[in-house]
Protein backbone atom coordinates (compact mmCIF):
# COMPACT_ATOMS: atom_id res chain seq x y z
CA UNK A 1 0.00 0.00 0.00
CA UNK A 2 1.48 3.71 -0.50
CA UNK A 3 1.79 5.37 2.27
CA UNK A 4 -0.61 8.34 0.51
CA UNK A 5 -3.58 5.88 1.11
CA UNK A 6 -3.25 6.09 5.04
CA UNK A 7 -6.33 8.64 5.13
CA UNK A 8 -8.32 6.13 3.52
CA UNK A 9 -7.33 2.42 5.12
CA UNK A 10 -5.70 1.59 8.08
CA UNK A 11 -5.27 -2.52 8.51
CA UNK A 12 -4.99 -4.85 11.46
CA UNK A 13 -4.92 -8.24 12.13
CA UNK A 14 -7.12 -10.66 14.11
CA UNK A 15 -6.52 -13.99 14.12
CA UNK A 16 -4.75 -14.74 10.99
CA UNK A 17 -7.11 -12.35 9.49
CA UNK A 18 -6.26 -8.66 7.74
CA UNK A 19 -8.57 -6.26 8.73
CA UNK A 20 -9.10 -3.17 6.22
CA UNK A 21 -10.59 -0.52 7.83
CA UNK A 22 -12.52 1.92 5.75
CA UNK A 23 -11.15 5.35 7.03
CA UNK A 24 -13.66 7.65 5.02
CA UNK A 25 -17.17 8.86 5.37
CA UNK A 26 -18.14 8.95 1.52
CA UNK A 27 -16.74 5.74 -0.57
CA UNK A 28 -17.48 7.14 -4.17
CA UNK A 29 -15.26 6.96 -7.59
CA UNK A 30 -13.17 9.76 -6.62
CA UNK A 31 -11.43 7.47 -3.86
CA UNK A 32 -12.50 3.86 -5.43
CA UNK A 33 -9.82 2.91 -7.56
CA UNK A 34 -7.41 3.53 -4.81
CA UNK A 35 -9.78 1.99 -2.17
CA UNK A 36 -9.48 -1.12 -5.26
CA UNK A 37 -5.81 -0.83 -5.11
CA UNK A 38 -4.74 -0.58 -2.09
CA UNK A 39 -7.07 -3.74 -0.71
CA UNK A 40 -5.70 -5.90 -4.31
CA UNK A 41 -2.21 -4.90 -3.28
CA UNK A 42 -2.44 -6.78 -0.07
CA UNK A 43 -4.46 -9.78 -1.32
CA UNK A 44 -0.92 -9.75 -4.15
CA UNK A 45 0.99 -9.68 -1.01
CA UNK A 46 -0.39 -13.30 0.24
CA UNK A 47 -3.29 -11.70 2.12
CA UNK A 48 -6.26 -14.23 1.46
CA UNK A 49 -8.25 -13.66 4.35
CA UNK A 50 -9.97 -10.54 4.60
CA UNK A 51 -12.55 -8.17 6.09
CA UNK A 52 -13.69 -4.95 4.57
CA UNK A 53 -14.32 -2.81 7.58
CA UNK A 54 -17.22 -0.35 6.47
CA UNK A 55 -18.24 1.01 9.75
CA UNK A 56 -17.56 4.78 9.00
CA UNK A 57 -18.42 4.60 5.53
CA UNK A 58 -21.85 6.76 5.48
CA UNK A 59 -22.20 6.49 1.74
CA UNK A 60 -21.25 4.22 -1.34
CA UNK A 61 -21.51 4.34 -4.94
CA UNK A 62 -21.70 2.21 -7.54
CA UNK A 63 -17.40 2.43 -8.62
CA UNK A 64 -17.07 1.78 -5.29
CA UNK A 65 -19.08 -1.40 -5.07
CA UNK A 66 -17.53 -2.30 -8.45
CA UNK A 67 -14.24 -2.31 -6.41
CA UNK A 68 -15.95 -4.54 -3.59
CA UNK A 69 -17.01 -7.24 -6.27
CA UNK A 70 -13.25 -6.70 -7.59
CA UNK A 71 -11.65 -7.67 -4.51
CA UNK A 72 -13.98 -10.70 -4.10
CA UNK A 73 -12.81 -11.48 -7.11
CA UNK A 74 -9.20 -11.52 -6.08
CA UNK A 75 -9.89 -13.31 -3.05
CA UNK A 76 -11.68 -15.89 -5.53
CA UNK A 77 -12.26 -18.99 -3.65
CA UNK A 78 -8.35 -19.70 -2.27
CA UNK A 79 -9.68 -17.74 0.40
CA UNK A 80 -12.25 -15.27 2.44
CA UNK A 81 -13.47 -12.08 2.31
CA UNK A 82 -16.25 -10.65 4.18
CA UNK A 83 -17.45 -7.10 5.16
CA UNK A 84 -18.38 -5.70 8.32
CA UNK A 85 -20.35 -2.73 9.57
CA UNK A 86 -22.60 -1.79 6.35
CA UNK A 87 -25.34 0.24 6.79
CA UNK A 88 -27.71 3.05 5.28
CA UNK A 89 -26.33 3.84 1.73
CA UNK A 90 -24.06 0.83 1.85
CA UNK A 91 -26.54 -1.53 2.81
CA UNK A 92 -29.34 0.06 -0.05
CA UNK A 93 -26.73 -0.47 -2.44
CA UNK A 94 -25.60 -3.94 -1.47
CA UNK A 95 -29.50 -4.54 -1.23
CA UNK A 96 -30.49 -2.95 -4.28
CA UNK A 97 -28.03 -4.89 -6.62
CA UNK A 98 -28.83 -8.15 -4.69
CA UNK A 99 -25.13 -8.62 -3.70
CA UNK A 100 -26.15 -8.83 -0.12
CA UNK A 101 -27.07 -12.50 -0.77
CA UNK A 102 -23.05 -13.40 -1.94
CA UNK A 103 -21.44 -11.31 0.25
CA UNK A 104 -20.25 -12.19 3.94
CA UNK A 105 -22.17 -9.70 6.20
CA UNK A 106 -21.17 -8.93 9.64
CA UNK A 107 -22.07 -6.43 12.18
CA UNK A 108 -18.80 -6.15 13.58
CA UNK A 109 -14.92 -6.82 12.03
CA UNK A 110 -14.52 -9.45 14.95
CA UNK A 111 -17.80 -11.28 13.97
CA UNK A 112 -16.83 -10.81 10.66
CA UNK A 113 -13.15 -12.27 10.94
CA UNK A 114 -14.23 -15.10 13.43
CA UNK A 115 -16.30 -16.18 10.87
CA UNK A 116 -13.73 -16.22 7.69
CA UNK A 117 -10.50 -17.32 10.00
CA UNK A 118 -8.74 -19.70 7.90
CA UNK A 119 -8.90 -23.47 9.98
CA UNK B 1 -43.43 27.36 -0.01
CA UNK B 2 -41.09 26.39 -2.88
CA UNK B 3 -37.13 27.15 -2.95
CA UNK B 4 -34.69 26.75 -5.03
CA UNK B 5 -30.79 26.96 -4.71
CA UNK B 6 -28.40 26.05 -8.36
CA UNK B 7 -25.06 24.23 -7.14
CA UNK B 8 -22.27 24.23 -10.08
CA UNK B 9 -19.43 22.40 -9.73
CA UNK B 10 -16.03 22.05 -12.02
CA UNK B 11 -15.85 18.72 -13.74
CA UNK B 12 -13.80 16.97 -11.08
CA UNK B 13 -15.19 13.45 -9.10
CA UNK B 14 -14.15 14.85 -5.43
CA UNK B 15 -16.68 17.94 -6.05
CA UNK B 16 -19.36 15.92 -6.33
CA UNK B 17 -19.48 14.76 -2.56
CA UNK B 18 -20.28 18.41 -2.14
CA UNK B 19 -23.15 18.57 -4.03
CA UNK B 20 -24.74 15.20 -2.67
CA UNK B 21 -24.16 16.97 1.11
CA UNK B 22 -25.25 20.04 -0.15
CA UNK B 23 -28.61 18.45 -1.37
CA UNK B 24 -28.56 15.92 1.74
CA UNK B 25 -28.70 19.31 4.06
CA UNK B 26 -31.49 21.23 2.02
CA UNK B 27 -33.90 18.04 1.77
CA UNK B 28 -34.22 18.54 5.89
CA UNK B 29 -36.75 21.51 5.24
CA UNK B 30 -39.07 18.67 3.45
CA UNK B 31 -40.69 15.88 4.50
CA UNK B 32 -38.55 13.39 2.48
CA UNK B 33 -38.11 9.95 4.57
CA UNK B 34 -33.98 8.91 5.38
CA UNK B 35 -34.73 6.02 2.96
CA UNK B 36 -36.14 8.44 -0.07
CA UNK B 37 -32.84 10.61 0.63
CA UNK B 38 -30.64 7.87 0.42
CA UNK B 39 -32.28 6.74 -3.34
CA UNK B 40 -32.08 10.33 -4.11
CA UNK B 41 -28.27 10.63 -3.26
CA UNK B 42 -27.64 7.78 -4.88
CA UNK B 43 -29.05 8.61 -7.70
CA UNK B 44 -27.29 12.46 -8.17
CA UNK B 45 -23.86 10.70 -7.52
CA UNK B 46 -24.20 8.37 -10.33
CA UNK B 47 -25.46 11.13 -12.47
CA UNK B 48 -23.09 13.71 -11.63
CA UNK B 49 -19.96 10.64 -11.75
CA UNK B 50 -21.27 9.39 -15.13
CA UNK B 51 -21.23 13.28 -16.26
CA UNK B 52 -17.61 13.48 -15.59
CA UNK B 53 -16.37 10.50 -16.12
CA UNK B 54 -18.05 9.38 -19.58
CA UNK B 55 -19.68 13.19 -20.63
CA UNK B 56 -16.84 14.93 -20.44
CA UNK B 57 -13.98 11.92 -20.65
CA UNK B 58 -13.38 13.22 -17.12
CA UNK B 59 -11.47 16.82 -18.43
CA UNK B 60 -11.47 18.88 -15.54
CA UNK B 61 -12.54 22.97 -15.15
CA UNK B 62 -15.99 21.87 -17.13
CA UNK B 63 -19.04 23.26 -15.36
CA UNK B 64 -21.82 20.67 -14.15
CA UNK B 65 -24.72 22.45 -13.00
CA UNK B 66 -27.46 20.62 -10.49
CA UNK B 67 -30.85 23.17 -9.49
CA UNK B 68 -32.98 21.87 -6.67
CA UNK B 69 -36.67 22.42 -5.99
CA UNK B 70 -37.78 22.07 -2.39
CA UNK B 71 -42.03 22.05 -2.52
CA UNK B 72 -44.07 20.44 0.04
CA UNK B 73 -44.53 16.86 -1.04
CA UNK B 74 -41.34 16.74 -4.38
CA UNK B 75 -38.29 17.28 -4.77
CA UNK B 76 -37.02 18.00 -8.55
CA UNK B 77 -33.34 17.24 -9.55
CA UNK B 78 -32.67 19.02 -12.86
CA UNK B 79 -28.19 18.19 -14.18
CA UNK B 80 -27.33 20.11 -17.15
CA UNK B 81 -23.86 19.87 -18.95
CA UNK B 82 -22.05 20.67 -22.17
CA UNK B 83 -20.27 16.94 -22.26
CA UNK B 84 -21.59 14.18 -24.84
CA UNK B 85 -25.03 12.96 -23.79
CA UNK B 86 -26.20 9.68 -22.39
CA UNK B 87 -26.48 7.21 -25.27
CA UNK B 88 -30.61 6.81 -25.68
CA UNK B 89 -30.14 3.24 -26.69
CA UNK B 90 -28.36 2.49 -23.06
CA UNK B 91 -30.98 4.86 -21.26
CA UNK B 92 -33.01 3.13 -22.37
CA UNK B 93 -32.21 -0.22 -22.11
CA UNK B 94 -31.33 0.50 -18.74
CA UNK B 95 -34.41 1.64 -17.82
CA UNK B 96 -36.23 -1.94 -18.73
CA UNK B 97 -33.60 -4.11 -17.23
CA UNK B 98 -33.34 -4.75 -13.37
CA UNK B 99 -31.00 -4.24 -10.72
CA UNK B 100 -30.36 -7.75 -9.38
CA UNK B 101 -26.78 -8.84 -10.08
CA UNK B 102 -26.39 -12.78 -11.16
CA UNK B 103 -24.74 -13.78 -8.13
CA UNK B 104 -24.78 -17.62 -9.53
CA UNK B 105 -21.03 -17.43 -10.53
CA UNK B 106 -18.83 -14.94 -8.51
CA UNK B 107 -16.35 -14.46 -11.42
CA UNK B 108 -18.50 -13.16 -13.43
CA UNK B 109 -20.06 -10.64 -11.34
CA UNK B 110 -20.03 -7.05 -13.04
CA UNK B 111 -17.76 -4.60 -11.88
CA UNK B 112 -19.41 -1.52 -13.41
CA UNK B 113 -22.45 -0.98 -15.89
CA UNK B 114 -24.90 -0.35 -12.62
CA UNK B 115 -24.91 3.48 -12.60
CA UNK B 116 -27.81 4.15 -14.91
CA UNK B 117 -30.05 1.45 -13.49
CA UNK B 118 -29.70 3.13 -9.97
CA UNK B 119 -30.20 6.43 -11.42
CA UNK B 120 -33.76 5.51 -12.68
CA UNK B 121 -34.48 3.44 -9.69
CA UNK B 122 -33.87 6.73 -7.38
CA UNK B 123 -36.81 8.84 -8.90
CA UNK B 124 -40.09 8.59 -9.74
CA UNK B 125 -39.79 10.00 -12.95
CA UNK B 126 -36.78 10.53 -15.23
CA UNK B 127 -36.29 12.80 -17.68
CA UNK B 128 -33.78 13.26 -20.37
CA UNK B 129 -33.32 15.99 -23.52
CA UNK B 130 -30.26 17.62 -25.40
CA UNK B 131 -30.84 21.34 -26.63
CA UNK B 132 -28.40 23.81 -28.20
CA UNK B 133 -25.80 21.03 -26.58
CA UNK B 134 -26.91 20.90 -23.49
CA UNK B 135 -27.92 17.33 -21.72
CA UNK B 136 -30.49 18.30 -18.90
CA UNK B 137 -31.61 15.00 -17.20
CA UNK B 138 -34.71 15.86 -14.48
CA UNK B 139 -35.15 13.36 -11.65
CA UNK B 140 -38.58 13.41 -9.38
CA UNK B 141 -38.81 12.09 -6.22
CA UNK B 142 -42.27 12.45 -4.79
CA UNK B 143 -43.14 11.57 -1.47
CA UNK C 1 -7.08 18.92 -1.77
CA UNK C 2 -9.32 22.27 -2.79
CA UNK C 3 -12.41 21.44 -3.74
CA UNK C 4 -15.09 24.20 -4.91
CA UNK C 5 -19.02 24.35 -5.36
CA UNK C 6 -21.06 27.90 -6.17
CA UNK C 7 -24.05 28.01 -4.99
CA UNK C 8 -26.78 30.29 -6.64
CA UNK C 9 -30.51 31.42 -5.77
CA UNK C 10 -33.16 33.83 -6.56
CA UNK C 11 -33.36 36.82 -4.88
CA UNK C 12 -35.81 35.68 -1.94
CA UNK C 13 -34.75 35.67 1.55
CA UNK C 14 -36.31 32.15 2.62
CA UNK C 15 -33.38 31.13 -0.25
CA UNK C 16 -30.46 32.00 2.29
CA UNK C 17 -31.50 29.04 4.59
CA UNK C 18 -30.80 26.92 1.88
CA UNK C 19 -27.11 28.51 1.34
CA UNK C 20 -26.41 28.31 4.85
CA UNK C 21 -27.56 24.72 5.42
CA UNK C 22 -25.44 23.53 2.41
CA UNK C 23 -22.49 25.58 3.17
CA UNK C 24 -22.69 23.90 6.88
CA UNK C 25 -22.91 20.61 5.69
CA UNK C 26 -20.07 20.79 3.04
CA UNK C 27 -17.55 22.57 6.03
CA UNK C 28 -17.72 19.21 7.49
CA UNK C 29 -15.07 18.16 5.37
CA UNK C 30 -12.33 20.69 6.74
CA UNK C 31 -10.97 21.03 9.87
CA UNK C 32 -13.28 24.24 10.61
CA UNK C 33 -14.42 24.50 14.39
CA UNK C 34 -18.16 24.03 15.55
CA UNK C 35 -17.55 27.78 17.12
CA UNK C 36 -16.01 29.00 13.59
CA UNK C 37 -18.62 27.75 11.36
CA UNK C 38 -21.44 29.32 13.50
CA UNK C 39 -19.36 33.03 12.96
CA UNK C 40 -19.03 31.70 9.52
CA UNK C 41 -22.60 31.09 8.86
CA UNK C 42 -23.60 34.43 10.87
CA UNK C 43 -21.80 36.70 8.24
CA UNK C 44 -22.75 34.80 5.30
CA UNK C 45 -26.27 34.77 6.58
CA UNK C 46 -25.99 38.73 7.15
CA UNK C 47 -24.10 39.27 3.89
CA UNK C 48 -26.90 37.76 1.34
CA UNK C 49 -29.75 38.98 3.37
CA UNK C 50 -28.36 42.51 2.55
CA UNK C 51 -27.97 41.90 -0.88
CA UNK C 52 -31.50 40.72 -1.01
CA UNK C 53 -32.72 43.57 1.09
CA UNK C 54 -30.51 46.04 0.29
CA UNK C 55 -28.52 45.51 -3.12
CA UNK C 56 -31.88 44.26 -4.92
CA UNK C 57 -34.28 46.45 -2.86
CA UNK C 58 -36.20 43.18 -1.73
CA UNK C 59 -36.89 42.39 -5.91
CA UNK C 60 -37.08 38.58 -6.61
CA UNK C 61 -35.83 37.05 -9.16
CA UNK C 62 -32.38 38.27 -9.37
CA UNK C 63 -29.64 35.75 -9.12
CA UNK C 64 -27.31 36.07 -5.89
CA UNK C 65 -24.04 33.60 -6.41
CA UNK C 66 -22.09 32.06 -3.25
CA UNK C 67 -18.57 30.57 -4.44
CA UNK C 68 -17.49 28.40 -1.52
CA UNK C 69 -13.60 27.00 -1.64
CA UNK C 70 -12.66 24.40 0.94
CA UNK C 71 -8.67 24.02 1.53
CA UNK C 72 -7.07 22.39 4.33
CA UNK C 73 -6.66 25.35 6.36
CA UNK C 74 -9.17 27.96 4.54
CA UNK C 75 -12.22 28.44 3.64
CA UNK C 76 -13.07 31.26 1.46
CA UNK C 77 -16.86 32.46 0.79
CA UNK C 78 -17.45 34.80 -2.38
CA UNK C 79 -20.43 36.46 -2.78
CA UNK C 80 -21.57 38.13 -5.96
CA UNK C 81 -24.31 40.11 -7.15
CA UNK C 82 -25.47 42.84 -9.85
CA UNK C 83 -27.97 44.90 -7.55
CA UNK C 84 -26.89 48.52 -5.62
CA UNK C 85 -22.97 48.36 -3.80
CA UNK C 86 -22.67 48.52 0.12
CA UNK C 87 -21.89 52.04 0.42
CA UNK C 88 -17.96 52.54 0.96
CA UNK C 89 -18.38 54.38 3.86
CA UNK C 90 -21.15 52.17 5.36
CA UNK C 91 -18.38 49.45 5.31
CA UNK C 92 -15.66 51.47 6.50
CA UNK C 93 -17.36 52.73 9.91
CA UNK C 94 -18.89 49.17 10.42
CA UNK C 95 -14.98 48.32 9.81
CA UNK C 96 -13.69 50.48 12.78
CA UNK C 97 -16.95 50.43 15.22
CA UNK C 98 -17.19 47.20 17.57
CA UNK C 99 -20.80 45.53 17.84
CA UNK C 100 -21.30 46.19 21.54
CA UNK C 101 -24.60 47.32 21.90
CA UNK C 102 -25.23 50.41 24.45
CA UNK C 103 -26.95 48.69 26.81
CA UNK C 104 -27.89 51.28 29.78
CA UNK C 105 -30.76 52.67 27.97
CA UNK C 106 -33.38 49.54 26.72
CA UNK C 107 -35.72 52.18 25.38
CA UNK C 108 -32.22 53.45 22.89
CA UNK C 109 -31.78 49.51 21.93
CA UNK C 110 -30.82 49.16 18.11
CA UNK C 111 -33.56 46.62 16.20
CA UNK C 112 -31.01 47.01 13.52
CA UNK C 113 -27.95 47.91 11.64
CA UNK C 114 -25.86 45.08 13.39
CA UNK C 115 -25.21 43.37 9.65
CA UNK C 116 -21.94 44.82 8.52
CA UNK C 117 -20.35 44.48 11.64
CA UNK C 118 -21.63 40.76 12.05
CA UNK C 119 -19.91 40.36 8.33
CA UNK C 120 -17.03 42.16 9.34
CA UNK C 121 -16.38 39.99 12.77
CA UNK C 122 -17.76 36.57 10.96
CA UNK C 123 -13.88 36.11 8.69
CA UNK C 124 -10.47 37.07 9.23
CA UNK C 125 -10.29 38.66 6.22
CA UNK C 126 -12.75 41.16 3.89
CA UNK C 127 -12.81 42.05 0.80
CA UNK C 128 -15.27 43.99 -1.52
CA UNK C 129 -14.91 45.29 -4.75
CA UNK C 130 -17.28 46.31 -7.91
CA UNK C 131 -16.27 45.48 -11.74
CA UNK C 132 -18.64 45.73 -14.47
CA UNK C 133 -21.76 46.37 -12.17
CA UNK C 134 -20.81 42.86 -10.18
CA UNK C 135 -20.20 43.66 -6.08
CA UNK C 136 -18.19 40.91 -4.59
CA UNK C 137 -17.30 40.41 -0.85
CA UNK C 138 -14.99 37.86 -0.04
CA UNK C 139 -14.69 36.32 3.24
CA UNK C 140 -11.84 34.17 4.41
CA UNK C 141 -11.93 32.21 7.36
CA UNK C 142 -8.49 30.99 8.44
CA UNK C 143 -8.23 27.87 10.96
CA UNK D 1 -52.11 35.54 16.41
CA UNK D 2 -52.63 34.98 12.43
CA UNK D 3 -53.55 31.10 12.01
CA UNK D 4 -50.57 31.39 9.82
CA UNK D 5 -48.40 31.85 12.16
CA UNK D 6 -48.80 28.42 13.78
CA UNK D 7 -45.75 26.80 12.03
CA UNK D 8 -43.82 29.71 13.68
CA UNK D 9 -45.05 29.41 17.31
CA UNK D 10 -46.94 27.93 19.59
CA UNK D 11 -48.18 29.77 23.17
CA UNK D 12 -49.12 28.34 26.80
CA UNK D 13 -49.69 29.49 29.48
CA UNK D 14 -47.46 29.19 33.13
CA UNK D 15 -48.61 30.96 36.18
CA UNK D 16 -49.82 33.87 34.46
CA UNK D 17 -47.01 33.98 32.18
CA UNK D 18 -47.49 33.52 28.39
CA UNK D 19 -44.54 31.23 27.17
CA UNK D 20 -44.53 31.88 23.09
CA UNK D 21 -42.71 28.82 22.30
CA UNK D 22 -40.44 28.97 18.87
CA UNK D 23 -41.31 26.15 16.35
CA UNK D 24 -38.87 26.99 13.76
CA UNK D 25 -35.03 25.68 13.47
CA UNK D 26 -34.08 29.01 11.72
CA UNK D 27 -35.36 32.37 12.85
CA UNK D 28 -33.86 34.76 10.28
CA UNK D 29 -34.89 37.21 8.08
CA UNK D 30 -37.25 35.21 6.02
CA UNK D 31 -39.60 34.99 8.96
CA UNK D 32 -38.31 37.84 11.65
CA UNK D 33 -41.57 40.41 11.06
CA UNK D 34 -44.18 37.66 11.61
CA UNK D 35 -42.17 36.42 14.77
CA UNK D 36 -42.46 40.26 15.32
CA UNK D 37 -45.47 40.24 15.01
CA UNK D 38 -46.76 37.53 16.31
CA UNK D 39 -45.45 38.33 19.73
CA UNK D 40 -46.12 42.17 19.77
CA UNK D 41 -49.82 41.18 18.97
CA UNK D 42 -50.02 39.51 22.07
CA UNK D 43 -48.45 42.15 24.35
CA UNK D 44 -50.26 44.46 22.76
CA UNK D 45 -53.75 42.46 23.98
CA UNK D 46 -52.59 42.34 27.46
CA UNK D 47 -50.01 39.95 28.05
CA UNK D 48 -47.01 41.85 30.13
CA UNK D 49 -45.24 38.79 31.19
CA UNK D 50 -43.93 36.34 28.63
CA UNK D 51 -41.08 34.23 28.00
CA UNK D 52 -39.51 33.45 24.30
CA UNK D 53 -38.97 29.68 24.23
CA UNK D 54 -35.95 29.73 21.47
CA UNK D 55 -34.98 25.88 22.61
CA UNK D 56 -36.01 24.80 19.03
CA UNK D 57 -34.21 27.53 16.92
CA UNK D 58 -30.57 26.34 16.01
CA UNK D 59 -30.09 29.41 13.92
CA UNK D 60 -30.67 33.01 14.23
CA UNK D 61 -29.75 36.37 12.37
CA UNK D 62 -30.01 40.22 13.14
CA UNK D 63 -33.02 40.70 11.65
CA UNK D 64 -34.29 37.70 14.11
CA UNK D 65 -31.85 39.30 16.81
CA UNK D 66 -33.33 42.95 16.29
CA UNK D 67 -37.47 41.24 16.48
CA UNK D 68 -36.49 39.90 20.11
CA UNK D 69 -35.29 43.74 21.12
CA UNK D 70 -38.75 45.21 19.52
CA UNK D 71 -40.53 42.76 22.15
CA UNK D 72 -38.17 43.58 24.59
CA UNK D 73 -39.51 47.56 23.80
CA UNK D 74 -42.70 46.57 23.74
CA UNK D 75 -42.72 44.74 27.15
CA UNK D 76 -41.06 47.78 28.56
CA UNK D 77 -41.63 48.50 32.14
CA UNK D 78 -45.28 47.45 32.77
CA UNK D 79 -44.42 43.51 32.64
CA UNK D 80 -41.29 41.53 32.10
CA UNK D 81 -39.65 39.44 29.05
CA UNK D 82 -37.24 36.45 30.05
CA UNK D 83 -35.62 34.24 26.76
CA UNK D 84 -34.96 30.35 27.56
CA UNK D 85 -33.19 27.61 25.68
CA UNK D 86 -31.00 29.86 24.02
CA UNK D 87 -27.91 28.00 22.01
CA UNK D 88 -25.30 27.77 19.36
CA UNK D 89 -25.29 31.09 17.10
CA UNK D 90 -28.72 32.21 18.80
CA UNK D 91 -26.32 32.47 21.78
CA UNK D 92 -23.47 33.36 20.09
CA UNK D 93 -25.08 36.65 18.60
CA UNK D 94 -26.14 37.47 21.67
CA UNK D 95 -22.97 37.43 23.39
CA UNK D 96 -21.06 39.13 20.46
CA UNK D 97 -23.89 42.12 20.64
CA UNK D 98 -23.52 42.18 24.31
CA UNK D 99 -27.16 41.98 24.81
CA UNK D 100 -26.75 38.76 26.91
CA UNK D 101 -26.10 41.41 29.78
CA UNK D 102 -30.04 42.76 29.85
CA UNK D 103 -31.40 39.44 27.89
CA UNK D 104 -33.05 37.51 30.96
CA UNK D 105 -31.55 34.26 30.03
CA UNK D 106 -32.71 30.83 31.27
CA UNK D 107 -32.47 27.24 30.32
CA UNK D 108 -35.71 25.99 30.57
CA UNK D 109 -39.23 28.50 29.77
CA UNK D 110 -40.78 27.39 33.48
CA UNK D 111 -37.56 28.10 35.19
CA UNK D 112 -38.09 31.52 32.91
CA UNK D 113 -41.47 31.79 33.76
CA UNK D 114 -40.84 31.38 37.74
CA UNK D 115 -38.43 34.24 37.17
CA UNK D 116 -40.56 36.73 35.94
CA UNK D 117 -44.21 35.85 37.08
CA UNK D 118 -46.23 38.52 38.07
CA UNK D 119 -46.37 38.68 42.13
N1 LIG E 1 -23.45 11.28 -18.92
C1 LIG E 1 -23.04 10.39 -19.86
N2 LIG E 1 -22.49 10.82 -21.01
C2 LIG E 1 -22.06 9.94 -21.92
N3 LIG E 1 -22.16 8.60 -21.79
C3 LIG E 1 -22.70 8.11 -20.68
C4 LIG E 1 -23.17 8.97 -19.66
N4 LIG E 1 -23.66 8.20 -18.69
C5 LIG E 1 -23.50 6.93 -19.05
N5 LIG E 1 -22.93 6.84 -20.26
C6 LIG E 1 -22.61 5.60 -20.99
O1 LIG E 1 -23.42 4.55 -20.44
C7 LIG E 1 -22.59 3.49 -19.95
C8 LIG E 1 -23.26 2.86 -18.74
O2 LIG E 1 -23.23 3.77 -17.66
P1 LIG E 1 -23.42 3.26 -16.19
O3 LIG E 1 -24.63 2.40 -16.14
O4 LIG E 1 -23.44 4.43 -15.28
O5 LIG E 1 -22.16 2.35 -15.85
P2 LIG E 1 -20.61 2.70 -15.77
O6 LIG E 1 -20.47 4.16 -15.53
O7 LIG E 1 -20.13 1.87 -14.64
O8 LIG E 1 -20.04 2.28 -17.09
C9 LIG E 1 -21.27 4.13 -19.67
O9 LIG E 1 -20.21 3.20 -19.69
C10 LIG E 1 -21.17 5.16 -20.78
O10 LIG E 1 -20.72 4.59 -21.96
N1 LIG F 1 -25.55 44.69 -0.13
C1 LIG F 1 -25.91 45.97 0.12
N2 LIG F 1 -26.28 46.78 -0.89
C2 LIG F 1 -26.66 48.03 -0.64
N3 LIG F 1 -26.67 48.60 0.56
C3 LIG F 1 -26.31 47.86 1.61
C4 LIG F 1 -25.92 46.51 1.44
N4 LIG F 1 -25.60 46.02 2.66
C5 LIG F 1 -25.80 47.02 3.53
N5 LIG F 1 -26.22 48.13 2.93
C6 LIG F 1 -26.54 49.42 3.59
O1 LIG F 1 -25.89 49.42 4.86
C7 LIG F 1 -26.84 49.60 5.92
C8 LIG F 1 -26.40 48.86 7.14
O2 LIG F 1 -26.51 47.46 6.90
P1 LIG F 1 -26.53 46.44 8.10
O3 LIG F 1 -25.41 46.75 9.03
O4 LIG F 1 -26.55 45.07 7.56
O5 LIG F 1 -27.87 46.73 8.89
P2 LIG F 1 -29.41 46.59 8.42
O6 LIG F 1 -29.46 45.64 7.28
O7 LIG F 1 -30.09 46.07 9.64
O8 LIG F 1 -29.83 47.98 8.05
C9 LIG F 1 -28.16 49.15 5.35
O9 LIG F 1 -29.26 49.72 6.00
C10 LIG F 1 -28.04 49.57 3.88
O10 LIG F 1 -28.37 50.92 3.74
Amino acid sequence: MEPSDSDLVETTHHEGVLIVRLLTKRLDASVAPRFKTAVTDHIASGHQYLVLDLTAVDFMDSSALGAVVSCMKAVGSRGSLAISGAHGTVMKLFKLTRLDRVLNLHDTPEGAAQAIKPS
Amino acid sequence: MVRSITFTIDSHLANVALVAMSLRSICSLVALSPEELDELEIGVVEALNNVIKHGYDNTPGLPVTTAVTLEDHQVTVQISDRGKRIPAELLDRARTSCLDMDTDDLTKLPEGGMGLRLIISSANSLEYHVDDGINTLILEKIF
